[in-house]
């Protein structure tokens, strides 16, 4: 599968790592990337449901391309929200509609993670498109 | 396929095991009882809410048993239980107690299994329910009968696939005469899903009830299926770690989806044996091996009638491979260990079904029940056994 | 120890295991997971009142189990469920139910697990019963308030161990000062049959629950001790099969021994199973394990808090090796993992126990629970560990 | 362990047999050893309590001598019946309660049989015991 060069990039560094440590590390540096959504802006609304701790994502649309904001208490949470806008930030909303999640299982970030946790991020991938799309 | 069984590798007084006790308990296959070992052997952990490696892999095989479940049965909601023994109890009491009430109607019929009749009569007791029992005649279920029965009923449960006669009711017009008069339907579904493949949501039933060890799967472990409807009408049954949401002193939320009902460590070795059994009977043409068994069965109920035996069981089409039998004056139980002595396990005794034995005026039978491994050497060796029991007593 | 679990041989994140969840379950030594292989290969059958010699290997396997349970307990009755969640929700049935109404008083405590709070709540609710619980000072339990708490009590529900503090409470205590009110108590025995032998007879409580997954038996299983007056005071729970003497369509006996408790098919592997437990633990010297594995924990303890963390288990004679500490600024989740990534499994979270967790003003704890198979090696792997994630996320 | 003669006779005829089929056929020769209850005389004091069939036990003492009569309504259970006259039948009560139903298990009849029929002739057997000692 062909990814935009963000994301390829991305799984390329993943994929460079060999171990497990490093790769939380690294998942861990991309909390980075994320812009961050101020507590005073969390509400029902962009709290990611099913997660076991705290997370927010909020999408805005900034000159006709997508924008993310988030926000978690869990560092890798974060990381995977950073990898989330990496992914997202400055795309269309077509662009954004036609990504699926398996980029973070080519990049084995998910298979490194336990079920409940790259289920959270299919559960984050899913509210920001259905947030894309219902700001289309 | 008994070279996938490894209990038949054994001898039984001296005999290769016939296993003609099917309805009781099936026996497992070795990808079932490996998968199991390998369970306790490299993934054992706890489930659930867990961050670290094992955890993460226990879970998956656990809630892929979950899966495959609502996969296979095409339910919208699967809860986990210890059998069909604790799936039944669960409707009572987490559906029965909030929805039924003085003066309603429970419809049962006369051949139910202990287990889908002792957990009504205790609710029944307790909130003043009346249970209307359908009749059996000449082995079957009375439909007129029910039809009249159900008036004013607001739960019917009736097994789908009777463990002693081994006659299929028809369930499909139960259930549409049941929903016509506003009735939830459960099934005990125990004995039919080790023979046919149900689809539960096209059937529409609201409860479907069944045990693993009946299909090659492990003990400890069942399933209720449920509707969307009725799954939406149930208060939570058992308290305890992983079906809460949040607790306080005051207090306690709960989860919403199937957890709900499952209180405290599941079963999860038994999940991962189970998921194994499912994944191994999907490669089973059921409907082919139950016409051979069926064939075999109906074979077998003849050549007892021209020995003089009384045989219940119809075995119509559609029918499990299930045949009860007595002797006119061997009792069960010397017929029974006389075929054990040659290596032959069939059942004897009431079967949990006393209502249906006082029906049919006996305290019990003998019950010789065939299941995928079996074949016609079963039959054949089953049948010289009895012969030999008839010689010694004649 | 190792050796004789097969899980040690295995790498996790292509480090060798270390296991340290061992408060949410305890990993099967060989002789456990064979014996259920074994009697999957060899005598599966369906138990009780049958005649055929599957049969008959199998009752006596599963019945070994209640032997067994009785003879190392010294209990009277020796009721088997899936685990300490079912015994205790059997309690609040089938004892609760029928000796508590309204305005009676039952006795928790602050420290209990979920499975000790919600069917008690879940019971008080429907029945206006009121719910005292005992606080939790600087992590052990207020006996004065104990004391006040017990006027009027008619049942005290106390867990004989926390599995989050790790505390053993003073039941000695607890119980003769219930008993001198006349109130029955039961004690969540989960976390301490593994670390101790009780004699159930000779504390003289009247409930004792435990699992037998957390004293290295199979998943599924567990039981619920009895006395005989307690027995006595007790109505069926669950209806089914094997529990009833009659059935007819008027209404039901029931058997008077444990089997009263035990609706349907039993948990046939997992009893074998958990008498192959109870038979290898028979063999191990717990008294001198859980000297050497509270020292190790203390010593872990004392690193952690040389290391900035808070520890909220105080590690006291008695109590049972469980590390309960959190970091000051990184979250559990992430200290979990990163650990896990160096092949060290600890659970995080509320360990169901929500009321402690508020008591002690956190979310969650990480925490780190040793047994048996854990030696001082396992101990510095951790703590390397845990350097090792201070340094990165420094 | 020594027996009385019957007892030993017994043994031997049954260690004797190979076939487990032959064995049954053969326990089921000795429900012709016992004298049979008449259905009239069944009553809830000589029902055998705790076993699954139907099976009733009485005992009398003539001349000082203890005398069993019994019934059942399985051939296997009458056999075992049968074996029980022949170990107490014109034995004085002590000799009686010296007895152990051990000698069931040498002759090899007991683990012919499943558990709970073994545990039907010990009960018989502690049955036979407690009715010898109470007419004593
Ligand atoms: C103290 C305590 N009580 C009760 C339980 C519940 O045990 P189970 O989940 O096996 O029913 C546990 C374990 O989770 C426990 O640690
Ligand atoms: C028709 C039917 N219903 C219910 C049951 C009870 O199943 P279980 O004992 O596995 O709970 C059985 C089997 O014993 C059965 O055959």
């Amino acid at each position: 599968m062909s990814w935009p060069v963000a994301i390829q990039e991305l799984i390329e560094e993943f994929q460079d790592i060999d171990e497990q440590f490093e790769r939380l590390e690294v998942l861990m540096e991309f909390s980075e990337e994320v812009e961050e959504l101020p507590v005073e802006s969390w509400n029902n609304h962009n709290l990611v449901k099913g997660c076991q701790s705290i997370a927010h994502i909020e999408i805005e649309m900034v000159e006709g391309k997508v924008w993310m904001k988030a926000a978690a208490d869990v560092k890798m949470v974060q990381g995977l929200q950073g990898i989330l806008s990496i992914a997202v930030n400055g795309s269309t909303p077509e662009e954004v509609l036609e990504l699926t999640p398996e980029f973070a299982e080519e990049a084995g970030i998910l298979n490194s993670l336990t079920p409940s946790r790259s289920n959270g991020f299919r559960t984050m991938f899913d509210m920001v498109q259905r947030n894309v799309r219902e700001a289309m | 396929m008994k070279q996938d069984f490894p209990i038949f590798s054994r001898l039984v007084n001296g005999k290769p095991l016939v296993y003609l006790d099917n309805a009781a308990t099936t026996q497992k296959p070795s990808c079932v009882i490996d998968a199991m070992s390998e369970f306790y052997s490299v993934s054992n952990a706890n489930v659930h809410r867990a961050v670290h490696t094992l955890a993460g892999e226990a879970t998956e095989g656990y809630e892929k048993c979950r899966k495959l479940l609502k996969q296979r049965y095409n339910a919208e909601y699967a809860v986990i239980t210890s059998g069909t023994t604790e799936a039944i109890n669960l409707v009572a009491h987490a559906w029965g107690k909030h929805n039924l009430s003085s003066g309603d109607v429970i419809v049962l019929t006369e051949m139910e299994h202990h287990s889908d009749i002792v957990p009504w009569q205790m609710l029944a007791e307790k909130s003043a329910i009346e249970i209307r029992y359908v009749p059996v005649t000449d082995g079957k279920l009375d439909m007129d009968a029910f039809e009249v029965a159900l008036e004013d009923a607001k739960l019917v449960c009736v097994v789908h696939t009777s463990n002693v006669l081994g006659v299929r009711n028809p369930v499909e017009d139960i259930i549409s005469l049941s929903k016509a008069v506003g009735a939830k339907v459960l099934l005990d579904a125990a004995q039919a899903v080790p023979h046919e493949l149900i689809d539960f949501r096209e059937l529409g039933a609201d409860f479907m009830a069944f045990s693993a060890h009946k299909m090659c799967g492990p003990t400890g472990i069942g399933a209720l299926l449920i509707s969307n409807d009725a799954f939406s009408e149930m208060e939570p049954f058992m308290g305890g770690g992983d079906m809460i949401d949040t607790v306080t002193l005051e207090g306690s939320t709960y989860q919403t989806n199937e957890h709900k009902f499952e209180a405290g460590t599941p079963r999860i070795a038994e999940g991962v044996g189970w998921a194994a059994a499912l994944e191994w009977i999907s490669n089973v043409d059921l409907e082919a091996h139950h016409a051979r068994l069926l064939s075999i069965a109906s074979d077998v109920a003849e050549q007892l009638k021209n020995r003089g035996m009384a045989v219940y069981s119809s075995l119509g089409p559609g029918d499990a491979a299930v045949v009860s039998f007595n002797h006119p004056t061997i009792h069960p139980e010397d017929f029974a260990r006389l075929l054990d002595a040659q290596g032959v396990a069939v059942r004897t005794g009431h079967h949990c079904a006393q209502p249906l034995m006082d029906k049919l005026g006996v305290s019990g039978t003998i019950r010789a029940s065939f299941y995928l491994y079996n074949d016609a050497s079963d039959a054949e060796v089953f049948l010289s056994g009895v012969d030999r029991v008839l010689e010694a007593m004649a």
